[in-house]
């Protein structure tokens, strides 16, 4: 199974979901932002960071480089994609998702243990959990406040495209306390908070995160 | 050599919080003249010649502004 | 103004030059011109200003720092000594790691966000300079009162450009300081720490040499920024309205620094440089003369060739621009398309400016003509050397005769609120409202960050081999006694990297004092060099580089004089760490050192308004014993868990190491106000499930320990006082909220 | 009620990152009209009655903008 991930200029997780992949079993196949297509991986993972700086949205400029006209075109034929944190970001600018990402709502960058509730596993990212399951993971961004317009956020609701909410207090002042969701098909999946840091005790919050990627194998061999 | 200005500002529905921190930053500094406040982005861009106003429409609306949260408007300054 | 060329120069040897304004004295300028044998160019001035700065030269403190140097202990550690951007040290298994302090805490005073924010950039490049991948960053702070009006400005503000700037390079923040005193309102301290990891062949140095290689400039373009910022932020004292001179700030760009970072590492894995600077202080002017004395001497330097971001700069202002996100290499011309290539790939700027020569003299040009002909020795190394007059301070003598007066806590309900008072005291109350904004977990090596004692990470994954760094001041200390203060300072950092379980191996300093020009503040920086010096030689480890930061003064009041130490150590298996907390019931408290009444510099004493007193005097034999003992029990697994006594002794400690996991604890003291209070140095709490084992090891290394009591419950009992860790979780984490947020 | 209007702008002389991100990435999107771009702020400002100019005129220094790095102007909305 060969898992890609995209390394943007100012990616800077990059690594660590690489070695999430390879801690699950898969092959993890590094991407280039330049390239023009994603050369035949079974999978793409958009990883955090502030690419491009973050400069005038975050994910508003990394989502025209030129391995994306690739991604957005493959996703919507059904390739799975992650976007993890600023990989969220992109794929709500290239609107493969809906809603956007805003600024935290007491404005500063939070990095905490984050407890979530896996709302939906129905995806292939995120079959390896039960639903309600409670996980803990680490959450790091300064612009992770998930926002939409009431019709959006209705359908999200109805058509339970919701993938994992913050439990306890909300950190960032997103709606609903979305923490991630999907697109209709499930193969797309925007996550706020980092699994690629709870793979192993040692080095984060436990190995919570890791189900997102053995989920993805699974899927695949299938 | 013309400027244009882009003013882009989150939709009236879209929350806010750095204009919300703003307004209740005043008050405590002594200002109560203000009933809200709304932070958005403004763009200066240095052009030379005559560029097509719907190439700068057109930057606008898929670079500069996300039309999912945001409004943007677009003049040229004289 | 037209061009000051050197034939210009030349024929109009007396016209008048503003070396005044430009911060040289007489004599500094004279001595330009008898090198010269002809008055400088305005050019040549701007360089000779700048490099021979307080800051850039160290002209006040060499004299000092020569110890590092002389006493230094010979260590087969030390792969690169103190004179380069940063030591580095062999930390075995082919590893190399660099690591060093630096300051910015004038330009951070003036621009609380773009002064911390650049202040990060500035040391993460003096790293990446080396060679190394940059894996970790650290900021201890000095901030005035807690509660003052700005502090509220100055605090949000540097933490938010700490961690702007850090979490967007993608390196994880595993350690700081944050103190509140007085002397720090007008004076806040932004000292910044940065590791990088290498293997041993990929050291680089900043030398210049080959004649024929090719001078090329990468990264940023050149602006205004800061122009003349080095020597006037540096060197000119702050009147009672602000900064004499403010500075034209510097703005960070952190996205074209983590470009900039990956471009050159992927460069240096290429082998394509021979040498490599960093633009710092001093920006080209540094630079250039660093790397040209670094090497055979001769350079030639095409000054119009530096791309700009604001073409209406002189030669003069581009020779002392600060722009940020800068570097300087040595390339081969066999070597230079390759390289240049990489730069695209980046979308780096890069630009040959000039190539290497024979001969000793560097050369500037400007459109053809020459603006700059001197020996770049001169320039970067042969700035002036002040002995400054030295004089012990009249407040020695006094407050070592006053004698404290201190509440001193008895019933039940005097020590629980002498604990509450304490731990939600800024000094030690929980600091996470800012270590929250730092992302602790990119590059997912960090295995320990805050509020642990040192800050660890992984360098190996297959090895688990690992290093430990911790950064350590005690400023109320250093006040009292700056020789035993420095001292302390350093066996405090050292301690705290052992109690993890890491060997110490190296020390690098970041030396914050008022003005080099009144003679106490010079004989507290001079004290607190022997004391560091002394102390190194002592346990046998290496001082590998620093920073000196003078001037921290309003007015004629200076800061506590606050040398902070940052102590390296290494440890080969960190899955074996010894964490600060327990999550089980029924561990036995063992307090391992001995407890004095050391209420002298104490956070119970500040609290009460009381500064005098004196210090402890530090014990290194047994000191190194201790660090000894901590590293065996590591490997010996004896230890639970195990956590350093500083700040807030071990009300402060039994605190922390109950709320980390929510697990309560019951101590019986014999004299709970001296125990919990007193702040005496050397001492470690630590859980264990064998006090046999623990007490035998302490034996062997001769360390005084007791059982003072076990873990378990839902609150923190001691004798007969009762604190529910909800009460205690209120009043140790709600300080910082409540003035900052 | 009004609406009073506060740009703030880096001021020339200071790095702008933001606007030189934009700068670079509308050529990659074929937009080649700008010559330079400069990206501030711009808040607008609820109002009732009538505020004094000078109160908002010293919040949009103190408050709205940081004078070390960035200048302001202030106007009201028709
Ligand atoms: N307090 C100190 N202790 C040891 N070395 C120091 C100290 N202060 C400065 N140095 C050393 O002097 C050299 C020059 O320092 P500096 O000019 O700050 O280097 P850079 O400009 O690369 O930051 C460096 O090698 C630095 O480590
Ligand atoms: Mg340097």
């Amino acid at each position: 199974m060969r898992i890609g991930v995209v390394t943007f200029p100012g990616s800077l997780d990059d690594r660590d979901a690489q070695r999430a992949v390879r801690e699950a079993g898969g092959e993890a196949v590094a991407l280039w932002h330049g390239d023009s297509s994603i050369n035949n991986v079974d999978a793409v993972i958009l990883p955090g960071g502030f690419s491009y700086g973050d400069y005038l949205r975050c994910g508003a400029i990394s989502r025209f480089a030129p391995v994306m006209t690739d991604v957005i075109a493959k996703a919507k034929e059904g390739l799975p994609v992650l976007g993890i944190c600023n990989g969220f970001q992109i794929l709500c600018e290239s609107h493969l998702l809906p809603g956007a990402l805003t600024r935290n709502k007491d404005l500063h960058f939070i990095c905490k243990d984050q407890e979530l509730e896996i709302v939906n596993n129905k995806t292939l990212w995120t079959s390896d959990y039960q639903v309600g399951q409670h996980i803990t993971i680490p959450l790091k961004n300064g612009e992770g406040s998930f926002q939409c317009d009431d019709n959006t956020l209705n359908m999200l609701e109805s058509e339970g495209r919701i993938v994992a909410r913050y439990v306890g207090e909300n950190p960032n002042g997103s709606r609903n306390l979305i923490a991630g969701i999907t697109n209709e098909r499930g193969n797309i999946v925007g996550l706020m908070p980092h699994p690629e840091h709870a793979i192993e005790d040692l080095c984060g919050p436990g190995t919570d995160g890791l189900g997102f990627f053995t989920s993805i194998l699974k899927a695949m061999v299938k | 050599m013309a400027k244009i200005i882009v003013e882009v500002m989150l939709k009236p529905e879209i929350l806010d919080p750095q204009g919300q921190a703003v307004a209740s930053a005043l008050p405590r500094l002594g200002f109560n003249f203000a009933k809200s406040v709304r932070q958005g982005k403004r763009f200066e861009i240095e052009v030379d010649g005559e560029p097509s106003m719907a190439d700068i429409e057109k930057a606008a609306e898929v670079l500069l502004s996300n039309p999912v949260i945001e409004n943007y408007t677009v003049r040229v300054e004289k | 103004m037209s061009l000051d060329t050197v034939k210009n120069a030349t024929n109009t040897p007396d016209n008048s030059q503003p070396f005044a304004e430009l911060g040289l004295k007489p004599d500094e300028y004279q001595r330009i011109r008898d090198i010269l044998k002809r008055r400088p160019t305005s050019s040549e001035l701007a360089m000779y200003s700048v490099m021979w700065s307080e800051h850039c030269s160290y002209k006040s403190s060499k004299v000092h720092l020569k110890q590092f140097g002389e006493k230094a202990p010979k260590s087969d550690a030390l792969l690169v000594g103190i004179g380069e951007n940063a030591g580095v040290v062999d930390v075995g298994q082919g590893y190399a790691v660099t690591f060093k302090i630096e300051s910015h805490n004038h330009p951070s005073f003036v621009e609380p966000y773009q002064g911390a924010a650049t202040g990060v950039g500035g040391i993460v490049r003096d790293i990446l300079t080396m060679g190394a991948r940059p894996v970790a960053v650290m900021d201890p702070l000095r901030f005035g009162p807690a509660d003052a009006t700005d502090t509220r400005r100055v605090l949000p503000g540097i933490v938010a450009g700490v961690g702007g700037y850090g979490n967007c390079l993608g390196l994880p923040n595993i350690g700081g300081e944050i103190v509140f005193d007085e002397t720090y309102i007008g004076n806040p301290l932004v000292n910044a720490l940065c590791v990088g990891v290498m293997k041993h062949d990929e050291i680089k140095l900043a030398k210049a040499s080959g004649a024929g290689n090719l001078v090329v400039l990468f990264g940023a373009k050149t602006g205004g920024d800061g122009i003349g910022g080095v020597s006037v932020l540096a060197s000119e004292t702050f009147g009672e309205e602000g900064p004499a001179k403010r500075p034209s700030v510097q703005v960070g760009d952190p996205f074209a620094e983590k470009v900039l970072i990956e471009c050159s590492l992927e460069i240096f894995a290429a082998d394509l440089v021979v040498g490599i600077q960093d633009l710092g202080g001093a920006g080209l002017s540094c630079a250039t003369s660093e790397l040209a004395s670094g090497g055979t001497g001769g350079m030639q330097v095409e000054l119009d060739r530096v791309p700009l971001r604001d073409p209406s700069l002189s030669p003069e202002e581009i020779l002392m621009s600060e722009s940020q996100e800068r570097m300087c290499a040595i390339v081969e011309p066999k070597n230079i398309d390759k390289f240049m290539e990489i730069c695209k790939k980046w979308d780096v700027t890069a630009t040959v400016i000039g190539e290497v020569t024979d001969g000793e003299r560097l050369i500037i040009t400007w459109h053809g003509e020459v603006i700059v002909d001197v020996p770049p020795r001169t320039v970067a190394h042969d700035g002036p050397v002040y002995q400054r007059p030295l004089a012990k301070p009249t407040y020695i003598e006094e407050v070592a005769k006053q004698t404290l007066d201190l509440p001193m806590p008895a019933s039940a309900a005097e020590i629980k609120a002498a604990v509450l008072k304490i731990v939600s005291a800024p000094n030690i109350a929980d600091k996470s409202w800012v270590t929250n904004q730092y992302d602790r977990y990119v590059l997912g090596n960090t295995v320990q960050s805050q509020p642990e004692d040192s800050g660890m990470v992984r360098i190996d994954e297959e090895t688990h081999l690992g290093v430990a760094v911790s950064t350590d001041a005690n400023a109320n200390w250093s006040y009292l006694n700056p020789y035993e203060g420095a001292k302390l300072a350093l066996l405090e950092a050292c301690r705290n990297v052992a109690t993890a379980g890491a060997k110490p191996l190296a020390v690098t300093n970041c030396l914050n004092f008022g003005s080099p020009e009144d003679p106490g503040v010079m004989w507290q920086f001079a004290e607190s060099v022997r004391g560091l010096a002394d102390a190194c030689l002592e346990m046998g480890l290496p001082v590998t580089g620093g920073n000196v930061s003078f001037y921290n003064q309003t007015g004629d009041v200076a800061i506590l004089p606050t040398p902070v130490i940052g102590v390296l150590g290494v440890i080969d298996d960190v899955r074996t760490r010894t964490p600060m907390s327990f999550k089980d019931a029924g561990l036995s408290l063992y307090l391992i050192g001995e407890t004095k009444s050391d209420f002298a510099g104490s956070e119970w004493a500040y609290l009460h308004g009381q500064r005098g007193g004196v210090a402890p005097v530090s014990d290194i034999p047994t000191a190194m014993r201790l660090n000894d003992l901590l590293v065996a029990g590591r490997t010996e697994q004896v230890f639970v868990a195990a956590h350093d006594l500083s700040q807030g002794g071990l009300a402060a400690v039994i605190t922390e190491m109950t709320l980390k996991n929510g697990v309560g604890a019951k101590l019986n003291l014999s004299n709970a106000a001296m125990d919990l209070l007193s702040e005496t140095p050397g001492r470690v709490l630590v859980a264990v499930k064998d006090g046999a084992k623990l007490e035998a090891l302490c034996a062997k290394h001769s360390i005084p320990v007791a059982k003072i009591g076990e873990t378990g419950g839902d609150s923190l009992i001691i004798n007969d006082a009762t604190i529910a860790l909800t009460e205690l979780r209120k009043a140790y984490t709600e300080t910082l909220p409540k003035l900052f947020s």
